[in-house]
């Protein structure tokens, strides 16, 4: 460690912003202006897990920016969570920073060099989300991911993208400020604080009905968490550049929601509080209808974007599951998926981009026998597949099972019904696209770019067309990481094991 | 009194506009009477002043302008109505508790006003007690009224100074200037009437008299500087009516009317910093002079002074600026390249 | 003095005159001149609360024949109204100004009929 | 220097006062602007020694002529007036840095002279009234400031007509509403005898329940709610703010309705006083309703707008509405909101207008339809309005959210159905702000440049006061312990004084 620990929270919010400068001037050259963005990145994940060893001996840096409202400031401070979040979108972003450029070159994007710096301002956003204080801050900086990235949402400047970013910044600026900010100012009038303390501080000052309607505000209010039913953003959201989508839309802005979703519940109502006043009870419902619903959506969508979309909002209703269920498992299992579940949708949206960089398909119908031409691809989207659908040896089994045994510990049989049906459909949506990509021929169609005649012939090296290297490696390193996690859990757990005894 | 509210009525219904003009005059008129009836003799002198002269005058220079007859339809508004009479019945109801009208225990009359009936005559020496608040103990807000007028001149010389940038409507715009009533005094003078320029010629030098006699002797008698003014004002706008704007702009021309009004209240105010230099507050005559009372004697004075001065030159530059207008039009039309260089 | 309030009932009369004429009437000039009469009503309000019976105009006199020191009317309402007045007539002259130039733009004095044109603007 | 700083308060006033004859009379273009911008310099640096002073030795009075009040004239700076006295001098010599190249463009050069002098005067009659301890004198500012701002409007007509119809309607509306206040005054003078407003505050709780003094409060508080373009009192306002030149926009969006509300708060709290006001008078239930109405119809009114400058006027009015509803819930939360967002919205409305300004600079108008690409064309400016247009919405960082903040926070103390029902209707006007901003940032970003359209940036001279007022606007959103502190003192000190 070169600094305190203070001095690298702060750094965390700093170093992109720099980047973001540091891409501004030199966007006349395009090299340099990738380099400065690679560079950023690695600095800020080294900066990022320069931390996690203090995290680990239970240290919270504290940081206080300013004081917007009296007893309110901007307040950095530093938990496990928090940690674990952070480390996850820092180290993914510099994978996605190899990506984009491998994608933005490969398909001449216009406006690269704005689309850098939304990139690097929406990071820092991420980080300031992942290091809040305090309620305040997190929504200050949950406001400021969901307008730099509007830029990025919009990005093609057409039609489809006015429309989605309309959807898109209707429902998150719509919801935040309509339910979360009345929520946080409520909570701030009942409590006389909106820090986060550890085992709540809603206990004592509000009555059941009461915490039920703030709970209300709280989980629709936090629009990013893709609740049904406002999900309608992430699909809309889609309409990005597929960088975009892997790591805002599988990793930072919807992890940033079901994140903010923890936070409240850990340290602003309690785990305990929770439970004893039953006001969750709903929440656990709705997040299970939302978990079944979503995944049957996911069915009917012939959109590979689409589909990785509504898989995305039932991913993230385990989260909430996870949370509303309010037992110490269930929160570990919600906290773990959130890690598990970004490694591996962020390992699915890169092999959509490389496909579609490579072949310029977005139809899942469309991929037949595509695997026998991008192999690496492929696996890398199967490996990434089981992993979401919970499948040892990979990452994604221990947030399920946790999961599992939340909900036993909940004695909630019918829940564990759920998360089954949930993790057959996950096998219903997402395998049939590699099967069709490997055990199907390859349309035979004029457009299609494998010549007349080669249809027939089984895997040969002659009929590999990867994607520029730059969109194949990010997601075989992803589909690696989904695997080395699997080993990785136990310290992760142990990571955010403190906040979850009381 | 009834006579008010008749001529008001019949200022509502009446469509002609130049009648309208004429029977605001005596409205006006009617109330400066009762002003003097209610003791308030500065007031009547003022508002027969303006009310009756100078604004009819710029009544009638407009409809000059823009044509007297008000378009035939005779509508009746029930919103606006409603609204007239509950503020009305607000004002009704309120009456019912109000302080008896002229009983001397009256909070007005116990207040505050007892100090300058009875000491503004030692303290400031001036036998009018509405020319001592006028100009000491209110003297800022007097100040605020010089400003008021200095910003209407300014206001309308904006206004009436802009050339058209539509240019081709000027020559159809002419007419109106002769159509009505008042189309005589659009600037250009009777020419050929002999008794008015005598008698006129006659009058004007003994209006300028009398305004120097308003303006100075407003310490003793009803008057001072706002009045004097408007006298001096109406005194060069008869010169003007009679001869042509052109003879009048002769004697005190646009450019010196600019400077006067402003020289007004740089005088006003001077004497504002003046007193401050010498380390009273802003507007306290007591320190221009070693006695208090001549200080206060000096300052209103000079104050006066600068009201008549402003108030005289914000006039004039009104009236010229309304009824110079068409000249203007017509220079702007006809040499359009070079708007109005002489003038500026 | 017999009549009370009678005063301050003109004076709500005229206000309501103007208010009515400023509102309901769609020229120009007519509304300039309902708002006069608006502004002169209430310096007959002003003047009226000054007013003490049997007082005199504000001005020092010698005492009066009977010995006794004369009442003077308020003098402070008097400054007021004359403030006002001076604000009235600026007022009237920027209105007429106003109406002269729109007359000038768009040939007429008649609000309705400017709406009109406004509205093909 | 301590005999000059005695005399700051009427410094503040008179300064700009006797600057305008003088700049009425100097010829040609630079000249006149600079004497302007000079002097508002002053009279800010002058605010600002005036709020040390009072924060450090409390209110400060001034005694016009030498004449102690309730005789004379007094001058009163306490924080209310001292942070309103900032305000609009800071507004008014940012507009004016600004307006160097724009204002050559839209009002002829041989007026120059004579508009500069009609501005001073207007900032003349703002700074007076607030500064003011007297009822009267407010009066005689108030048309100052008024007849000033009748003939600025006017010279919008150099680019549209309409700018003509608009000053007039204003002339007649802002006379009923100023003549409505002379009578309110006149008749609590009839009740009290005095004009001094402490002095009448002095005096008030023994007349308080006559019937004239009932109708006082009507007439004052209706003529200033025309002053203010309080909903549904507002039709002059989006008229004159549309067709008057842009540097004027700026400045009266900033300043001219916000004096009303000062105007407002000082007789609602200083002169009635709390328990009267909202105890005798039920002003919630009539401030409330129209203050709720004003935000929510006015923003929707302001969705359909084609011409950023009304659009922007329309959302004035809506903000107005939030203004007024801080002081409806007669808290000392609520006024807080209120002050704050006297504050904070005049510094974002001003951003904007002045970055209108630059677009219309270059492009030459100010209608949506012309505007197409302007993100791409002008994408400085575009941006700065951006940044403001969130600060509208009440983004968090921004001054907007603040104020949004107190108010939510006064209405949940307010309780009951109305306290919450507020802060849902709040949120959803925050919702409509989205909207009617989001039309312009579509149009500015995803509409093709027009052909022939070049792609050029107003000059750095407008570039400059503009950003200076958006980073205003980000620090007092993030670094609020000048605004916030003393509105919570002033909230405090109002509160506390009845």
């Amino acid at each position: 460690m070169m600094f305190t620990l203070e001095t690298h929270v702060l750094l965390s919010l700093i170093i992109p912003l720099l980047g973001a400068i540091g891409i501004a001037l030199t966007s006349s050259v395009p090299n340099i202006r990738e380099t400065v963005t690679l560079v950023t990145s690695v600095l800020l994940c080294l900066n990022v897990f320069s931390l996690l060893p203090g995290i680990m001996n239970g240290a919270e840096p504290a940081v206080l920016l300013a004081e917007i409202v009296p007893d309110i400031g901007l307040a950095l401070k530093v938990e496990p969570l928090g940690m674990t979040f952070a480390a996850v979108a820092s180290s993914l972003w510099i994978i996605n920073s190899i990506y984009s450029i491998g994608y933005m070159r490969g398909n001449n994007e216009p406006r690269q060099t704005g689309f850098y710096i939304c990139f690097a301002i929406a990071i820092a956003a991420t980080m300031g989300v992942a290091f809040s204080g305090n309620l305040l801050t997190l929504f200050v900086f949950y406001e400021v991911l969901t307008l730099s990235t509007y830029p990025l949402v919009t990005h093609k400047k057409n039609a489809d993208a006015l429309k989605g970013g309309r959807i898109y910044l209707g429902i998150l600026i719509g919801t935040s400020i309509g339910l979360f900010l009345p929520a946080i100012i409520w909570t701030w009038t009942l409590a006389g604080t909106v820090n986060f303390v550890k085992g709540g501080i809603l206990e004592g000052h509000a009555s059941a009905g009461v915490t039920g309607v703030l709970l209300f505000l709280f989980m629709y209010g936090i629009g990013k968490a893709a609740l049904m039913p406002i999900h309608r953003w992430l699909p809309a959201a889609m309409v990005a550049p597929t960088p975009v989508s892997a790591l805002l839309h599988a990793v930072a802005v919807v992890k940033a929601g079901v994140f903010a979703v923890l936070k409240v519940v850990i340290y602003i109502f309690g785990i305990d509080f929770l439970t004893t006043t039953g006001a969750a009870e709903w929440l656990t419902w709705v997040a299970a209808y939302t978990l079944i619903a979503a995944s049957v959506v996911a069915l009917t969508k012939d959109n590979l974007k689409a589909r990785l979309a509504y898989s995305t909002i039932s991913q993230l209703a385990y989260v909430v599951l996870g949370a509303s269920m309010a037992t110490s498992m269930a929160v570990a299992g919600g906290a773990l998926q959130i890690v598990m579940h970004a490694f591996g949708k962020i390992t699915l949206f890169f092999c959509a981009g490389a496909i579609y960089t490579a072949v310029h398909k977005t139809e899942i119908s469309d991929m037949r026998g595509l695997g026998r031409q991008m192999p690496v691809t492929f696996i890398a989207f199967l490996i990434g597949s089981l992993s979401i659908i919970g499948l040892p040896p990979l990452g994604g089994s221990w947030s399920k099972f946790y999961l599992m045994l939340g909900a036993a510990e909940a004695d909630e049989i019918y829940l564990m019904i759920v998360l089954l049906v949930s993790s057959l459909l996950n096998i219903a949506y997402l395998l049939p696209i590699v099967a069709r990509g490997f055990f199907y021929p390859p349309l035979g169609q004029s457009d299609e770019p494998v010549p007349v005649g080669y249809e027939k012939s089984d895997f040969s090296w002659r009929n590999i067309q990867e994607a520029p290297l730059f969109c194949v490696l990010p997601p075989v390193l992803t589909a690696l990481a989904c695997v080395v996690l699997f080993f990785l859990a136990d310290p992760i757990v142990r990571l955010i094991e403190p906040i979850l005894t009381p | 009194m009834l006579l008010l509210i008749a001529g008001a009525l019949a200022v509502l219904s009446v469509r002609n506009l130049f009648v309208a003009t004429m029977l605001l005059g005596i409205v006006s008129f009617t109330m400066a009477l009762i002003f003097i009836s209610l003791d308030a003799v500065d007031v009547a002198f003022t508002e027969a002043a303006v009310g009756a002269g100078i604004s009819t005058v710029l009544y009638i220079g407009t409809l000059a302008l823009v044509g007297s007859q008000e378009r035939e339809k005779s509508k009746f508004a029930p919103g606006p109505l409603a609204v007239c009479l509950a503020v009305g019945a607000v004002l009704y109801y309120a009456t019912y508790e109000m302080p008896r009208y002229g009983q001397p225990d009256n909070p007005v009359h116990t207040h505050v006003a007892p100090r300058y009936i009875e000491d503004s005559p030692t303290e400031i020496g001036v036998p009018n007690m509405v020319t001592s608040v006028l100009a000491s103990y209110r003297g800022y807000d007097t100040f605020g009224e010089t400003t008021v007028i200095f910003t209407a001149g300014i206001g309308v010389l904006l206004i009436l100074r802009q050339r058209r940038r539509r240019k081709k409507e000027v020559t159809t715009e002419d007419p109106p200037l002769r159509d009505g009533k008042g189309g005589s005094i659009s600037g250009l003078g009777s020419a050929h009437d002999l008794v008015p320029h005598v008698i006129s010629k006659l009058l004007v030098p003994f209006i300028f008299v009398f305004a120097l006699y308003v303006q100075f002797h407003g310490d003793y008698g009803p008057g001072g500087g706002f009045q004097a003014g408007v006298i001096f004002a109406a005194g060069i706008i008869l010169y003007a009516l009679v001869f042509g704007l052109d003879f009048a702009r002769a004697v005190v021309n646009e450019k010196a009317i600019l400077f006067l009004i402003s020289a007004g209240v740089l005088l006003y105010g001077g004497v504002g910093v003046v007193s401050m230099l010498l380390g009273g507050n802003f507007l306290d005559y007591n320190v221009l002079s070693s006695d208090p009372v001549a200080g206060q004697h000096l300052g209103i004075l000079l104050v006066e002074l600068g009201v008549g001065i402003t108030v005289t030159a914000a006039m004039l530059a009104i009236f010229y600026a309304f009824v110079g207008r068409p000249e203007l039009l017509i220079e702007t039309s006809t040499n359009a390249e070079q708007p109005g260089k002489e003038r500026n | 003095m017999s009549f009370g309030f009678f005063n301050y009932w003109i004076f709500i009369i005229l206000l309501m005159i103007g208010l009515y004429t400023v509102m309901s009437r769609s020229n120009l000039v007519k509304k300039m001149i309902g708002l006069s009469l608006f502004q002169i009503s209430v310096f007959l309000f002003y003047i009226s609360m000054g007013k003490i019976d049997g007082g005199t105009a504000p001005i020092v006199v010698e005492t009066g024949a009977d010995g006794m020191a004369p009442v003077y009317s308020n003098p402070l309402p008097h400054v007021l109204i004359l403030t006002a007045i001076v604000v009235g007539i600026a007022t009237t002259a920027l209105g007429l100004s106003l109406v002269v130039r729109i007359r000038e733009t768009f040939g007429t004095i008649d609000e309705d009929e400017i709406l009109e044109m406004e509205d093909k603007d | 220097m301590t005999a000059l700083s005695s005399q700051f308060p009427i410094i503040v006033a008179i300064v700009p006062l006797l600057a305008a004859p003088i700049c009425a009379l100097f010829r040609g273009t630079t000249l006149p602007w600079a004497i302007t911008t000079i002097i508002s310099g002053i009279t800010f640096y002058v605010s600002i020694q005036l709020m040390i002073a009072v924060i450090q030795g409390g209110p400060i009075s001034y005694e016009l002529g030498g004449w102690a009040p309730p005789w004379g004239i007094e001058y009163v700076v306490d924080l209310l007036s001292g942070f309103m006295l900032i305000l609009i001098s800071a507004i008014s010599t940012g507009v004016l840095l600004f307006s160097r190249e724009s204002i050559t463009r839209e009002v002829p050069d041989h007026q120059l002279g004579l508009f500069f002098a009609a501005y001073l005067l207007a900032l003349t009659g703002m700074l007076g009234i607030c500064i003011t301890g007297d009822a009267f004198n407010v009066f005689v500012f108030l048309e100052i400031m008024s007849l000033s701002s009748y003939a600025l409007i006017a010279m919008g007509a150099n680019e549209d007509r309409r700018a003509l119809t608009a000053a007039f309607q204003y002339l007649i509306i802002g006379t009923v509403g100023a003549s409505f206040y002379l009578i309110g005054v006149g008749l609590i003078y009839m009740m009290t005898g005095t004009l001094n407003i402490a002095d009448i505050a002095a005096r008030f709780p023994e007349i308080e329940g006559a019937r004239p003094i009932l109708a006082a409060a009507g007439f004052i508080v209706i003529g200033l709610a025309i002053k203010l373009a309080l909903f549904p009192f507002h039709v002059w306002l989006p008229n004159s703010y549309t067709y008057a030149p842009s540097i004027i926009t700026a400045f009266f969006a900033g300043t001219a309705t916000k004096v009303g509300v000062y105007l407002l708060i000082r007789f609602i709290f200083t002169v009635f006083g709390v328990n009267y006001s909202f105890g005798g008078l039920e002003l919630t239930d009539i401030l409330l309703p129209l203050a709720v109405l004003g935000f929510l119809s006015m923003s929707v009114v302001a969705i359909y707008q084609t011409n950023i400058k009304r659009l922007l006027a329309y959302s004035s009015v809506a903000q107005l509405g939030y203004i007024i509803l801080g002081i409806a819930l007669a808290s000392e939360s609520g006024l807080m909101a209120t002050i704050v967002h006297i504050f904070n919205h005049a510094i974002v409305k001003s951003g904007l207008f002045l970055s209108v300004g630059c677009m219309f600079y270059v492009a030459g108008s100010v209608y949506l339809k012309d505007l197409h690409g302007i993100g791409r064309r002008m994408p400085v400016t575009t941006f700065g309005f951006v940044l403001g247009g969130l600060g509208l919405i009440g983004v968090p960082l921004t001054p907007g959210f603040i104020s949004k903040w107190y108010l939510v926070v006064a209405s949940i103390e307010h309780g009951g159905v109305i306290g919450y029902g507020l802060v849902a209707l709040l949120m959803v006007s925050s919702l409509l702000a989205v909207i009617y901003i989001w039309r312009v940032v579509e149009v500015a970003y995803f509409r093709d440049i027009p052909e022939g359209a070049e792609k050029k940036e107003a000059p750095l001279s407008m570039l400059v006061p503009t950003w200076l007022f958006i980073a205003a606007s980000f620090y007092f959103g993030i670094e609020t312990t000048f605004n916030v502190g003393i509105a919570k003192a002033t909230a405090a000190f109002l509160m506390g004084g009845s």
